[in-house]
């Protein structure tokens, strides 16, 4: 299947805002995931009830939410424009948030699963040898928990490729900068007999996720090698 | 390459309003970014401090909304597309029916459903609820709705002969091949269908007053004409 | 130098209680199974938290309930030999080795890589993963990490359960020099009389107690 | 805050859609979790693919879909439709549907890592012990999973809540058959100042998913009671 | 009934190479660590495939890789007391004990839980975790499920080795009583010297072998 040139910007875009996305979430959703699986803290579970959010609404409220929040009018949108002189409404930039808040429940569940699966007696082990908490968090527990990573990256990577209610609702639907792949595919859909557009670009989010998947397999696979179970 | 203004757009005007938009980058002028969406989505990011140049509503409220709020260029509004709503059937089926006072829509439907956009929030599905009231046949069918998220949905419903009857715009019916049109809804039946345009407070793009004008043009309007919309 | 225990910790219905001082050289702590000689060793290393009592190390407080004190494990530089192993499983058998060496003042070491694989006979073993050790290797690659590690007592809980009697020997040898040369305390776990005998220069015996 | 009688219908449709798509989809996720976990078989990257798919693709593309294959026309739908005298099309069936198929691909994730992390060499204790294959799943490898089980039913659950797109474009937006919390939210949406409606309802789903949380976090703080950790 | 075995097996670099007769009695199968002594339990025990070779046991064929028989591992009726514990964390210890038990038929039952729970002394732990036992107890109530599972032979890899002195006479008074009163075979991993002259009918040392 050849591509064309428009078809080629759209996939960079999506590319660059799910990448995006999902990168930046990640440190936060693995402080979010371990806050979850180790913290005690009063409001622990307002917090978890937060993260759940944006699974929870229509994809649209989120949209809509972040456009209160986000637009130059709004009380985070206003600051970033007036200090920073940066918006991100109508940009590539507000179309990686909407997938990042999107994809955000499901990497934290994922990772908060993969830390709590982590035996925390070997984390007691490397305490004795002299690894302070952080230390520890860096050499052990971050690197127990990355099947969870790999869960979130994947999993938050795909549905990044698939957000277009939040991103439309957010950032509209402007060539180049926030019509990604399934913006355009909702496009597609809108024009009676452009079932074969759809069908193009449907092909291509599949093609895109398959080669995720199969990147996050083949390193997890690596990951693995020789050391799965826990040792006596 | 430059970038022309930044027009809001209903959905429903994506093939004429992509039409009307390569005529004029082929006068010479920057080509306008074209952002399709639902009329609300677009109104809210306009409501939130968009910078956006121009908005094409599918319905009046949206417009007025944002007129009350200041957010209109004084004197550039204009109600510049109409638009008529017709009832539609599968290509394959048979069925004839006359649309006038108390005619059997019910009846012909059997067990399946009439499909048209949702008559209490889109446009069109308010257009048509209207219309069947003045037939003096929407309490008979008022349970018997299949209500979509937009025109082009319900459309995709007949299309597909999911519902043996829908009501959608002529614009729409008039682009597919899969679909007939059995009847036309009188324009006395609804409020008239019309899409007003109109100049944005915050637009800053020198071109829109131009595109603006353009669009009100005689040349655009032959455009228009082509995809079926009515002028003013 | 000289390790000062004396703690008190009820879990569930069972009360562990411990009141020694083990000096340079090797305390042999005993006891019958349950009554609470790795719990023991978990409090002196910071693992447990006792409910009352003082833990301290020549002179240094490592913990004491009244004055509030209780140093952080990994400060508290004692190299733990753990009854069931926990190697590093996303690590090779070098760095499992070396994990503690590397976060150790340079003149804290007292031991090195290549004094401690040859010993313990594990230089075949160190581009293993641990997953695929058999029981003895994966002992002696842990008695290792805690020798490497730059303490200044050993805690070892039953070392050499299953090691075989050959390198049991070589490795009892090495213990008994670090005891005589190095005059660091440790604390051994054993229930083998034979292992006691050679290795104790003191011996402490848990007793059960009741609430 | 008290609700209105229609809020209390949707709130009781959204409840059993939810769960039926949830409790539904829990045993075809498990065995995928389990199949993309434990299994070695040719073709096993295309069913990963294919899990993901609902992710991947923008919800409307999942409800055309689905629309294709289960509508009356579809091979799916007409099988159901003349051997069952089973639609789906237009009903809460066709709803719940929709939902489990969107929240299929992060609950086959969660219980796959959490298979992922059991350790092996416990199920070969079993297995001398006697234990069957098929004895040894229900015994050791199903309970020790539990955590990935109680993390899919919540992202299931919140999904399903949530779902909006998949649903509305598949069985329309029906009173008391398919409009859903998410969809009412939606309609609301579309409509200029109906900001306090959007606002109930979207209080009302944070409400639902909370208490669902509530209970998964109870049921999994009993589970874990006693019981964290390996064994020597 | 004995158990005939001659199997081998490369893992990594390592070649295990077993062949031996286990007949009705205690077999002690000693040899230095990391030789492969645990890897021949699991493959006597159905968890690791031979390369080559055949195990039977009173002439049932568990496995023969010329014939491609492999009898699943919950079919060979064999208690395996593993060397690194694994008793289900799930469960409380009543369940772990009884998990064989309830899966075996009747007539092959050949000890009650009453008697088990009395010989190990673990009556106070049956409504216990196993996540809180010491590293004994959870020894013991992994010898109790094995010998609860009605097995017709007994696979022990250093069953005793983290078990007191007084408590380990006590069980192997009634592993000797089991040896003798009702003719298992039993294969036996120590590296304890003691353990193996007071326990052994026979003994089998595996040797390292090269590729
Ligand atoms: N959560 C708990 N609830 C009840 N009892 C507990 C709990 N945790 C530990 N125990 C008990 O505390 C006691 C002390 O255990 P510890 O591991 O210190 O014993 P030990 O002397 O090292 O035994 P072993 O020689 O068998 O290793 C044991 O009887 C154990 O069952
Ligand atoms: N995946 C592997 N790669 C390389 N070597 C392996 C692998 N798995 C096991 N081995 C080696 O196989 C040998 C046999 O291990 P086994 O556990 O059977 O020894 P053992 O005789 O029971 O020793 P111990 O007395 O220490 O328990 C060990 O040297 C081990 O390192
Ligand atoms: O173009 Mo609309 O806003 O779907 O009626
Ligand atoms: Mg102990
Ligand atoms: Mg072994």
């Amino acid at each position: 299947m050849m591509l064309s040139a428009d078809e080629w910007d759209i996939v960079r875009l999506s590319l660059k805002v799910s990448l995006a996305a999902v990168l930046t979430t990640l440190p936060f959703a693995f402080a979010l995931g371990w806050l979850l699986a180790r913290g005690r803290f009063p409001g622990k579970l307002l917090l978890d009830a937060a993260v759940h959010l944006p699974l929870v609404l229509p994809p649209v409220v989120i949209g809509w939410l972040l456009l209160l929040a986000f637009g130059p009018a709004g009380p985070v949108g206003g600051l970033l424009e007036r200090w920073l002189g940066f918006t991100v409404m109508f940009r590539w930039t507000g179309a990686a948030i909407a997938a990042g808040i999107m994809a955000l429940p499901l990497m934290v569940r994922a990772i908060r699963l993969s830390i709590e699966a982590v035996d925390h007696r070997i984390e007691d082990a490397a305490r004795t040898l002299g690894a302070s908490p952080a230390y520890c968090f860096w050499t052990i527990l971050l690197p127990l928990s990355l099947p969870g990573v790999a869960t979130a990256f994947i999993l938050g990577f795909a549905r990044s490729i698939g957000e277009f209610g939040a991103t439309i609702t957010f950032v509209s639907n402007i060539p180049g900068e926030t019509r990604t792949l399934s913006i355009a595919i909702y496009s597609a859909l809108q024009i009676p007999g452009a079932d074969a557009a759809v069908w193009r670009l449907a092909l291509i989010s599949i093609g895109l996720s398959l080669g995720a998947l199969l990147i996050s397999e083949a390193l997890s696979r690596r990951l693995r090698s020789g050391r799965s179970g826990h040792v006596l | 390459r430059e970038r022309g203004p930044l027009v809001l757009a209903a959905a429903s005007l994506q093939e004429a309003l992509t039409a009307a938009a390569d005529a004029w980058a082929a006068e010479g002028h920057a080509p306008p970014l074209l952002s399709f969406a639902a009329s609300s989505a677009l109104a809210r990011q306009i409501e939130a401090g968009g910078p956006a140049d121009l908005f094409l509503s599918a319905d009046e409220p949206w417009m007025d909304a944002i007129t009350a709020k200041g957010l209109v260029r004084r004197g550039t509004r204009a109600s510049f597309l109409t638009n008529r709503l017709v009832l539609v059937a599968p290509a394959s089926s048979k069925g004839m029916l006359t649309i006038r006072r108390g005619f059997p829509l019910a009846r012909a439907l059997g067990a399946g459903r009439l499909a048209m956009a949702d008559p209490a929030s889109v446009p069109a599905g308010r257009y048509g609820k209207a219309a069947l009231a003045a037939m003096g046949v929407w309490p008979t069918l008022s349970n018997r709705i299949a209500a979509a998220e937009n025109v082009r949905a319900a459309l995709a419903m007949v299309e597909r002969r999911q519902a043996p009857y829908g009501i959608v715009y002529e614009t729409d019916a008039r682009a597919t091949r899969a679909v007939r049109i059995v009847g036309v809804f009188p324009d006395s039946s609804h409020p008239p269908i019309a899409y007003p345009l109109a100049l944005l407070t915050r637009s800053t793009h020198a071109e829109a007053e131009g595109f603006r004008r353009f669009l009100l043009s005689p040349k655009a309007k032959a455009i228009f004409h082509r995809y079926g919309f009515g002028a003013r | 130098m000289s390790f000062d225990v004396d703690v008190k910790k009820t879990l569930g219905h069972h009360v562990v209680k411990a009141r020694f001082t083990a000096p340079a050289g090797l305390t042999v702590l005993s006891g019958p199974s349950g009554v609470g000689k790795t719990s023991v060793l978990n409090m002196m290393a910071g693992l447990l938290r006792p409910d009352e009592g003082r833990v301290s190390i020549g002179g240094d407080i490592l913990f004491d309930a009244r004055e509030a004190i209780d140093l952080p494990a990994h400060r508290r530089r004692l190299g733990y030999v753990f009854q069931d192993g926990r190697l590093f499983p996303h690590l090779r058998v070098r760095a499992n080795l070396l994990y503690g060496h590397r976060l150790a003042r340079p003149q804290y070491r007292w031991m090195s890589l290549e004094e401690v694989v040859s010993f313990l006979g594990i230089g075949h073993l160190l581009d293993r993963w641990p997953n695929g050790l058999s029981g003895g290797e994966a002992q002696r690659v842990a008695i290792g990490r805690a020798l490497l590690s730059g303490a200044r007592a050993l805690l070892l809980d039953e070392p050499l359960a299953s090691i075989d009697p050959a390198r049991r020997g070589e490795i009892m040898d090495v213990i008994l020099r670090i005891r005589d040369e190095l005059g660091l305390p440790i604390v051994y776990v054993t229930h083998d009389p034979a292992e006691a005998d050679r290795l104790a220069t003191r011996r402490v015996e848990i007793t059960p107690s009741s609430l």
